[in-house]
């Protein structure tokens, strides 16, 4: 019986070891593979897995226009989509199998900082070139020595603008409230605009991180009323949060401006889920994609996403797509499929492509490498429910 | 013939527990079944409950094959067991427990006599009708878990170890009470270790024996037996 | 065949086995591969030495919770203290121990399923204690830049270093291999014994005269040690911690891993961790359905397969003869 | 600030007393950990979502519709799931770790991972002496306490209800009284999901609706039941308004972690001293 059992094991694992050490497929001359890795089950695919759809639409859109070229040789590009399955040993499981199963030169994603702090030592390590979507700035995400990390943006860069925004349209505000999540995009996010409400007159009476996803916000808003705030920062996060925080704090009978120095996600939610009555004087640095004032690129984007998804375009999908387009445009810069030439080009692109207009690369100051496109970003207000675009703001 | 048993077996996993009995009970009479710690006598009347399921074999209860049926079923035929260490529902009062004695019985009316009934015949659980069974002595416990039985109007009593950790006296007003159940016109079927009591209660017995039935019929012919001389009486 | 020859060719399948698990990595070229069978290597030494402590009759669900102590035990003590990591190794076991010895007397008091949900929430607690206290933890942003284990010198003869998985291969290897014998030699010793008498007869061990307690804190604290230990080497293999990274999820696969394999004999968490490691590899291709067909496997194995996936060939056999004997 | 936080602190308990009861009326008949109860609490929020919002139906009677759906998923899960592994922890544990997967995921790939909400009819404030409440908290509190009584009402005055603490008690014995074990599982399934199905929905409408939402229910359930007793009624909601008085005050003056690392301790130190939970039993 032994026999046998040893047996089954043997070859078990050899039949393991022959089907995921032998796929290497024959690449087609004219097909780059390019990685994505997002939260596809679990807790953060909630939120996330339109980026991936981003990243599937952006790659058709991109082929559809002929690819890339690279010296003359025309490559079309094939997504890997893997499943980090929102947790550390997932997303080292889905790097890994990208890195030396597929062998893939190029990965895009993750969104959330934590997965994507554990899969940086495997890409750095086998010198491949990753463009993480999102990021908040936390000093683990990015810093010098990943050579091989980039990113689509970094949230904190963008804190000053928003908060010279506020400070012009509400001079009479005095005492601020800083909120966030408890992980290390919220905690970077706090640091900076605990610093930047200073510089421009604020009094921060309040700040504090709440635990990744608390739903009931009020003992931290009891807490946060008692000082009486004229104003809140609600930090990074995903629709859900800021919708309990903008419904709980109207509840209890906040009744000032509210705004985050960062996207939503997806802001149509935030009146479904606040109610309408409550999102009013918000302002975050989301759009309304659906306004003629979008650029034309958001246009065609929308377009791409709707004929392929059958939805409507997300501020995820054009995350994703933004990933994917900015990662190629550095590879036809660099005219090169070799990844140390490709990071050697992009950063030193002064102009880079993106869905709000032209950005550029950035970061040498804020993270001591210049690895962070910089761009556009649209900034727009919720008032009785409604969506309106303001403007887009550089930092 | 009330209840029969016709060469039942019981297997635990690859073991076999019970290894094919026949026995027979008739309304009129108690009959014992003795035997040692571990001969089986408990699993015999799990099997009888449906509790335990059968790996062969047949019972009978009433001209009518009970095997296939659940519990609940066996039960609503007339079938009511006393278990073993008593077990009444610790948490819940004593009457609470014996009106679930009658758990099958829809007619309040009936349910009320039966209640009536059971305080005449064990005064001391009128007087405890309040307090939780737990707290009960081991005694008052024991009466419990009988009126709970006799709530349900069963046409027989299987009692597996009544006079188990009893004082000598109760065990006394035990057999009065057993002999009056018997008198009502309700079959009973006593398995025991203790063979004095045994010899108060039943004319008839068996003995039982890893399993099997070694010896039966007249319970004093079997008491004078060399093995049950052996394996009770100590000699 | 005598005993002696029987005991010879078991010896010599064993032998045989552990010499094709040593080669593995001169047949396999794919670090992918290795990092799964890394990934398997580890969840067998978890899912056993969870085995050691639920043979007392106590379902622990602390291994995570364990883990993230030995993690951060090891990864602070090389990077703030500046220890070897080959001493942080067994110091991280040791502090994992030394938890559960702290609560282990008043734990096994708690019976059942009080016991599996008091260790939820210790577990629950650790996280908490390591996203609480951020000056010595970093908080939630956890510790970054672990490093590899340090070079293995044996002066004048070799050195080796950790470059790639090959290395991390032989390194959880040659744990799992003296951490199973170590619980094999504890199952059979006289501890094992007085455990499995525990945990069939509670009342009756305690009546013989055994202080079952001294037993389950025992059970508890070794089956401890090894996931302080898997904690401190996942640490210097991933080379990122966070007080999230074993969450309850991941103990309760731990558990998965043990009943779902068997838990009755020792090499079924072995089977169960081996097979449901390398098993979700497989269904990568579905996407957001993989979670599907794991589940679908589970249910299967529990309704088919009551003594564990270990069983698979009695049942079949069982299965077969059933079918075919009666035709 | 000290009589809002106790007020928030008595929602949160009415929340926690909402999930606890449902899971405590399973595992003391069925002798199981159901880890999935989080996801069927999930599934009558989503039901709630599509009755509300997509059919347009009334809240009450949308509640009411989600209560019997839910509740018939129950009935079946007990039936092909639950029922072969009544009282055998560790095998009924794997299999509701299949069930999370499975609708966890179903409800990932149907209704998307886009968090859902539905509005309830209960809009405004109450403000009294300083202290302010939502109505549809004030909702989630007597609904919660209605809920206990009902269960109460249940189980002190009918048979069913009988039935249930005798299996709780004593299953075999129960059996033996007559008890249908099988069809009594079944109602008690049908109400426990009943009430997560419920619970859900009032919790649905509060915050919002995710495929995910059930973890945190079920983590806040668990420690209710567990530091109420097993099989208490009265424990669980005595052990609701703890936590709920811990999680809704202790953050004011400290931090949500530490509310956290209070809750659990205290759990563990009540215990220790009670290794049944306050008003569990101690058997033998």
């Amino acid at each position: 019986m032994n026999k046998i059992k040893l047996g089954f094991f043997v070859v078990l694992g050899f039949m393991f070891v022959i089907t995921v050490s032998q796929n290497t497929y024959a690449q087609e001359a004219k097909t780059l593979k390019i990685g994505a890795v997002f939260a596809l089950t679990g807790p953060a695919a909630a939120g996330i897995k339109d980026c991936m759809d981003g990243v599937q639409a952006a790659a058709d859109w991109i082929n559809k226009k002929g690819g890339i070229t690279v010296k003359g040789q025309q490559y079309l590009i094939e997504v890997v989509p893997e499943d980090n399955k929102s947790a550390p040993d997932g997303i080292v499981a889905a790097a890994n199998k990208l890195v030396y199963k597929d062998e893939v030169k190029f990965i895009v994603g993750p969104v959330v900082p934590g997965l994507s702090m554990a899969m940086t030592p495997i890409t750095e390590k086998a010198k491949v070139l990753r463009c993480k979507v999102n990021g908040t700035g936390n000093k683990a995400e990015m810093k010098p020595g990943m050579l091989y990390t980039f990113s689509t943006f970094m949230e904190i860069q963008y804190v000053r603008s928003v908060y010279d925004y506020f400070v012009k349209s509400y001079p009479n505000a005095k005492k601020i409230a800083i909120t966030g999540p408890d992980e290390p995009g919220g905690q970077a996010m706090v640091a900076v605009a605990k610093k930047e409400a200073e510089a421009h007159g604020l009094k921060v009476v309040f700040s504090e991180l709440y635990p990744f996803g608390t739903q009931d916000f009020y003992p931290m808003l009891t807490k946060a009323m008692a000082q009486k705030p004229d104003v809140f920062d609600l930090g990074v996060g995903i629709a859900p949060w800021y919708a309990g925080i903008i419904k709980q704090a109207r509840e209890l009978g906040f009744t000032g401006p509210m705004f985050a120095p960062s996207a939503t996600g997806n802001i149509y939610l935030i009146p479904m889920l606040a109610g309408k009555d409550f999102s009013y004087d918000i302002f975050f640095l989301d759009a309304d994609l659906k306004s003629p004032k979008m650029p034309s690129i958001v246009k065609e984007a929308r377009q791409q996403v709707s004929n392929k998804f059958g939805v409507d375009l997300t501020f995820g999908h054009g995350a994703g797509w933004e990933s994917l387009w900015c990662l190629v445009q550095a590879i036809e810069a660099a005219q090169s499929l070799d990844t140390i030439k490709v990071a050697k080009v992009w950063e030193k692109m002064k102009s880079i492509e993106t869905l709000y207009g032209e950005g550029t690369m950035s970061g040498l100051k804020d993270f001591g490498i210049n690895h962070v496109v910089l761009k556009p970003r649209p900034l727009s207000r919720l008032e009785k429910g409604e969506i309106e675009f303001i403007k887009f703001i550089s930092p | 013939m009330l209840l029969q048993t016709k060469n039942i077996k019981v297997h635990f996993a690859t073991a076999e527990v019970i290894k094919g009995i026949n026995v027979e009970v008739a309304t009129k009479g108690v009959v014992s079944i003795i035997g040692s710690n571990g001969a089986g006598k408990s699993t015999f009347l799990k099997a009888i409950t449906g509790s335990v399921s059968l790996h062969s074999g047949e019972i009978w209860f009433l001209r009518k094959n009970i095997n296939a049926l659940p519990v609940h079923e066996i039960i609503k035929l007339g079938i009511a067991l006393v278990p073993e260490g008593r077990r009444p529902f610790p948490y819940m009062s004593v009457l609470a427990n014996l009106k679930l004695g009658a758990y099958l019985q829809k007619d309040k009316r009936i349910i009320n006599r039966a209640l009536a009934d059971i305080f005449d015949r064990f005064p001391i659980l009128w007087k405890r009708r309040k307090q939780q069974a737990g707290t009960l002595s081991g005694g008052e416990q024991q009466m419990l878990v009988i009126g709970r039985a006799l709530m349900s109007m069963p046409k027989i009593i299987l009692m597996d170890e009544p006079s188990l950790g009893l004082a000598p006296i109760v065990i006394e007003e035990l057999v009065s009470i057993i002999k009056d159940i018997n008198r009502d016109e309700i079959g009973v079927l006593l398995v025991e270790q203790n063979a004095n009591m045994v010899t108060q209660v039943s004319e008839r017995g068996y003995v039982m024996e890893m399993g099997k039935i070694v010896l039966k019929g007249d319970i004093k012919k079997l008491m004078a037996h060399d093995v049950v001389q052996r394996a009770f009486l100590g000699t | 065949m005598s005993l002696s020859d029987k005991k010879k060719s078991k010896g010599l399948r064993y032998g045989g086995a552990i010499l094709f698990l040593f080669s593995i990595p001169l047949i396999v070229r794919g670090q992918y591969t290795l990092h799964i069978l890394i990934m398997a290597a580890m969840n067998i030494i978890l899912a056993s030495s969870l085995r050691l402590v639920a043979s007392s009759g106590q379902l622990s669900m602390a291994h995570g919770g364990m883990m993230t102590i030995g993690a951060y035990t090891s990864a602070l003590l090389v990077m703030k203290l500046g220890i070897s990591s080959w001493a942080a190794l067994p110091l991280a076991g040791l502090a994992a121990a030394a938890l559960a010895l702290l609560v282990g007397f008043p734990f096994v008091r708690i019976k059942g399923i009080y016991f599996a949900m008091v260790t939820v929430f210790l577990a629950e607690m650790i996280t908490l204690t390591a996203e609480h206290w951020r000056s010595l933890t970093g908080g939630s942003s956890g510790v970054v830049n672990i490093p590899p284990p340090d070079p293995l010198v044996i002066p004048g003869l070799i050195s080796i270093d950790f470059p790639t998985k090959t290395e991390f291969y032989y390194f959880i290897l040659v744990l799992m291999l003296v951490t199973l014998l170590f619980l094999y030699a504890i199952e059979r010793s006289r501890i094992g014994l007085t455990l499995i008498s525990i945990q069939q007869t509670e009342l009756l061990s305690e009546s013989v005269g055994v202080n079952t307690s001294r037993f389950k804190v025992l059970a508890f604290c070794i089956g401890c040690f090894f996931a302080g230990i898997v904690g401190s080497f996942y640490s210097q293999y991933i080379n990122v911690i966070t007080p999230r990274s074993f969450e309850f999820f991941f103990a309760i696969y731990i558990i998965v891993y043990m009943i779902v394999g068997g838990i009755k004999k020792f090499s079924g968490p072995i089977y169960g961790a081996f097979i449901l490691t390398i098993f979700p590899e497989f269904i990568r291709a579905l996407k957001e359905f993989q979670p599907f067909i794991f589940a679908g496997l589970l249910m299967l194995a529990i309704f088919f397969l009551p003594d564990g996936l270990v069983d698979l060939r009695r049942q079949w056999d069982k299965f077969y003869e059933k079918r075919f004997n009666r035709a | 600030m000290i009589t809002q936080s106790i007020l928030n602190g008595l929602v949160l308990g009415g929340i926690y007393i909402l999930v606890a009861l449902g899971l405590t009326l399973i595992l003391s008949i069925m002798g199981i950990v159901q880890l999935a109860h989080g996801e069927v609490y999930m599934l009558g929020a989503y039901a709630m979502y599509y009755l509300c919002v997509h059919a347009g139906l009334n809240f009450l009677l949308a509640i009411l519709i989600s209560a019997f759906l839910v509740g018939g998923l129950g009935v079946l899960l007990e039936k092909y799931f639950f029922r072969p592994f009544r009282g055998k922890m560790e095998r009924a544990l794997i299999i509701s770790i299949g069930l999370i997967l499975l609708l966890q995921n179903a409800v990932l790939v149907i209704a998307g991972g886009t968090p859902r909400a539905f509005a309830s009819p209960f809009s405004g404030m109450i403000s009294v002496l300083g202290v302010t409440l939502s109505l549809e908290r004030l909702i989630v509190i007597s609904v919660a306490f209605g809920l206990v009584l009902v269960l109460f009402f249940l189980i002190k005055m009918t048979k069913v209800g009988q039935a249930m603490v005798a299996i709780s008690q004593d299953r075999e014995v129960a059996a033996l009284q007559g008890i249908n074990i099988d069809r009594i599982s079944s109602i008690a399934m049908f109400l426990g999901c009943a009430f997560a199905a419920v619970s859900g929905a009032l919790v649905g409408a509060l915050f919002s609706v995710s495929p995910f939402m059930g973890g945190f229910a079920l983590m806040k359930g668990i420690a209710v039941i567990i530091l109420g007793g097993m099989g208490s009624i009265l424990g669980a909601v005595l052990g609701g308004l703890l936590l709920g008085l811990i999680d809704g005050v202790v953050p004011v003056y400290s931090t949500t972690h530490m509310a956290g690392l209070i809750g659990f301790g205290f759990i563990i130190l009540i215990l220790l001293f009670k290794p049944q939970g306050m008003l569990g039993r101690e058997f033998e």
